[in-house]
């Protein structure tokens, strides 16, 4: 019996890939995240930039802090928008007919967002060091740091936004659900930032390790659970 | 294992079936028996469940009473299985509008685990079915008029070859050609072996493929072409309740 | 005894807020009670293996 | 004697409520008259410090903080519940659970909130690991709540919040952990029990308190539970009644003149 489950593993990984890329190239075309979530996420931090009286040695202290929380700020639009393709015209119908594996569907669609939140993590890293003077003490562990904690967002947030999809109020449920249940995230990767940026002495490692769990465990309970958001 | 009915094999069986569109029972009571290779016409009155009960065959909606069996599993306990064996046209396209025809026929028709050479060769053949020329597949699906966008959906579901067909007013938006393009969809679908449901306003033209007729209302069916007698099995009243 | 002010409020909005939460509940279920008819409403019998606590 | 068909009361949730009763009354005549308030003297100086009468507080603050947890605990091993077994009893056990929990975990925050002013001189301590565990916990499980009160397909609600609670339980370590090593420091005495000068009359106090809020949640779980119940059991009543009356729509619908002329179809 080994032999079907390679086969049904293969498929899951086949499937997800095949989402991934629908995703992704109909963000090619669309151009969405470029043009609208981006924007939205430096203007973000412009506005930090006067709400807090523009005195660069606080922006800087403050930077990782800031810089988190525009981050999730536009990956609810991500999440938002990763979901409303699925509902624009029913396709979503379409998917829970097509007899693919739900955990399938999750995989490839928290793929894609997570692509979309690594190109708007390096962008919003170049606005940090412009608009706040940060600078960059230690590369490797922000690249890792941004990458743990793209796959924490990534997933916890498509399991949460089909969740609040189909519902009356989906929209305006989905910030109060997924923000809390992100806490954790937004801690560890500030501290880790902390660290990367000199902005603060704290230990990043550690907090990188607690990113990687999360993510971990969000995948993991995201590939199992979608199943059970997505039925009827 | 397959229902046995009248000497043909059973591929839709529904016995007091019951189904809630939120807390609606948009279906009150439902019972139907088709056979394999029927073509079935489903009409009736605006609000009388005909899309609910494609819905519910289609394994869509769980069944809140009664019995659902569809091509030989039952939909209360199981509802993937007969998805990947069933194509259900709805009343929206499930196309996705920044991709082109022919991206979105191709992922259907890859999502439906075809490999992707027959993927290519299927959606090819299904596109020269429904009329979609070299031009159109090109095109994104946005820039696609209604109908357009109805031919594309209905070969993107084409291309799985599906044992049981659930069409949902497939004609409408379509002009002459797409109309014809269904017609011979149909029928080359019966030809092939497959079950046909269909509920459509355009009573005329499905009667030429020579249906079986069942009339919907109210969320049950009351009459029935095949019976010579009353609407239901058993009990003869449509008012008889979901045997639940 | 110290802090005078501060036990009233706490313990006060503890218990009032545990005092209309109970009546709410309690209103909740004889406004149920009342349109569910009598067999359907026993907690105790119906739906196989429940028992309210 | 009302009984259940008119409220959910029952002779044993009545004794359940009046030994609650009973017990609020001696928890507060030992809370307030016969402990004594926590001074200590300083060891050189001589100098009085402690909590003084704030520590009455504790008795009702720490039994409700534990009490919010069991509550949270339970809600998530009844969604685990219902996601294995599909059983209203599940879905009705989480609901209330989680309801009375939020409840609970409200008046903790803000008993705690009180306490700390007279004995931290801050309303509010960021960065002290159980205060922030417990505020995301309260969003958490508002945002659950806000979920329960959507209009949806009710077996299709109950998986959805299920998941939520579920993830929200497990993300509770998470967020103790982080919060922990966020600050490092934390205003909670490794047990704020520990270092007050525990007489036996206090840890009884302490130990009544776990008792008397253990009742009152006990009770609250009870009726909010049968209210849970009784909502099913209108649910499956209206549908019965919406069933009926789509069959009674058959007597006044003209099928023949909706659908057009049925011609030879039968």
């Amino acid at each position: 019996m080994g032999n079907r489950e390679v086969v049904q593993v293969r498929e899951l990984f086949t499937d997800a890939r095949l989402v991934a890329t629908r995703d992704l190239r109909i963000e090619a075309r669309s151009r969405v995240l470029l043009n609208q979530v981006a924007p939205f996420a430096l203007l973000v931090l412009v506005l930090f930039g006067f709400a807090l009286d523009a005195d660069q040695r606080t922006l800087r202290t403050f930077a990782p802090g800031l810089f988190w929380v525009a981050v999730l700020l536009a990956a609810l639009l991500a999440v938002q928008r990763s979901t409303s393709l699925e509902h624009a015209d029913d396709a979503h119908t379409g998917l829970r007919l097509s007899g693919m594996a739900p955990s399938s569907v999750f995989l490839g669609k928290a793929v894609a967002v997570f692509v979309q939140l690594i190109v708007l993590e390096t962008l919003l890293t170049m606005g940090i060091v412009v608009l706040y003077g940060s600078e960059v003490d230690d590369p490797v562990l922000l690249v890792l740091t941004a990458a743990a904690a793209a796959v924490a967002v990534a997933t916890t947030g498509t399991l949460y936004g089909a969740l609040a999809s189909g519902l009356g109020a989906r929209e305006t449920l989905l910030p109060i659900l997924l923000l809390p249940v992100l806490a954790p995230v937004l801690i560890g990767a500030t501290r880790s930032f902390d660290d990367a940026l000199g902005a603060a002495a704290v230990d990043g490692w550690a907090w990188l390790g607690l990113l990687v769990v999360f993510g971990l465990v969000a995948t993991v309970l995201g590939a199992l659970a979608y199943g059970a958001m997505i039925e009827d | 294992m397959a229902h046995r009915y009248r000497g043909g094999v059973s591929v839709v069986e529904l016995r007091g079936a019951v189904a809630l569109l939120g807390r609606f029972p948009a279906l009150a009571g439902v019972n139907l028996s088709v056979d394999a290779g029927e073509t079935v016409l489903i009409q009736g009155p605006n609000g009388a469940g005909k899309t609910t009960l494609l819905r519910l065959c289609a394994g869509l909606l769980r069944p809140a009473g009664g019995e659902v069996v569809v091509l030989g599993h039952d939909l209360t306990a199981e509802r993937r299985a007969v998805r990947r064996r069933v194509a259900l046209l709805g009343h929206s396209t499930g196309l996705y509008g920044d991709l082109t025809v022919a991206e979105n026929i191709s992922f259907w028709a890859r999502a439906a685990g075809l490999s992707a050479p027959d993927a290519e060769s299927r959606a090819a053949a299904a596109a020269r079915l429904m009329g979609l020329d070299q031009r159109l597949l090109s095109r994104t699906v946005n820039a696609l008029s209604a109908g357009q966008r109805r031919r594309t959906s209905i070969a993107a579901l084409a291309v799985r070859r599906p044992e049981l067909w659930l069409l949902d007013e497939p004609h409408a938006g379509l002009d002459q050609a797409g109309r014809d393009a269904v017609d011979s969809l149909i029928s080359e679908a019966v030809a092939a072996g497959a079950t046909v449901l269909v509920s459509s306003h355009e009573l005329e033209r499905v009667r030429s493929l020579s249906p079986r007729v069942v009339t919907v209302a109210a969320g049950m069916v009351v009459a029935d072409s095949s019976r010579s007698g009353p609407a239901t099995d058993g009990d003869g009243e449509p008012g008889g309740g979901p045997g639940a | 005894m110290t802090h005078l002010g501060y036990l009233l409020a706490g313990w006060g909005i503890a218990l009032v807020v545990l005092g209309v939460y109970g009546c709410g509940v309690v209103r909740r279920g004889r406004r149920l009670a009342g349109t569910v008819p009598e067999g359907e409403d026993r907690w105790m019998t119906s739906r196989g293996e429940n028992q309210g606590g | 004697m009302a009984d259940s068909t008119t409220s959910t009361g029952s002779p044993g949730s009545r004794i359940l409520g009046l030994t609650t009763l009973l017990g609020l009354a001696g928890l507060l005549l030992f809370a307030f008259a016969l402990t004594e308030p926590d001074v200590r003297l300083h060891p050189t100086t001589g100098e009085e410090f402690g909590q003084f009468d704030a520590v009455r507080l504790l008795y009702l603050h720490v039994p409700m903080a534990v009490l919010t947890y069991v509550a949270f605990l339970t809600c998530a091993v009844a969604s685990a519940g219902y996601l294995l077994k599909r059983g209203a009893w599940w879905d009705v056990t989480a609901h209330a659970s989680a309801e009375v929990g939020t409840v609970f975990c409200g008046l903790v925050l803000v008993t705690g909130s009180i306490w700390g002013k007279p004995v931290w001189n801050t309303w509010w301590e960021w960065g002290d690991v159980r205060l922030m565990t417990t505020l995301v916990l309260f969003l958490l499980f508002t945002g659950y709540l806000a979920l329960r009160r959507t209009p949806a397909e009710p077996q299709r609600q109950a998986r959805r919040a299920a998941v939520v609670a579920l993830v929200a339980v497990l993300d509770i370590p998470l967020i103790n952990r982080s919060v922990e090593w966020w600050e490092n420091r934390t205003l909670h005495q490794q047990s704020t029990l520990a270092e007050l000068k525990i007489e036996d009359l206090t840890l009884f106090t302490l130990m009544l308190g776990f008792v008397v809020f253990g009742l009152v949640f006990a009770w609250l779980m009870l009726h909010r539970f049968r209210v849970g119940w009784l909502e099913q059991a209108q649910a499956d009543r209206d549908m019965a009644l919406a069933i009926a009356e789509r069959h009674a729509e058959m007597e006044t619908l003209d099928v023949d003149a909706a659908i057009g002329r049925t011609g030879g179809g039968k």
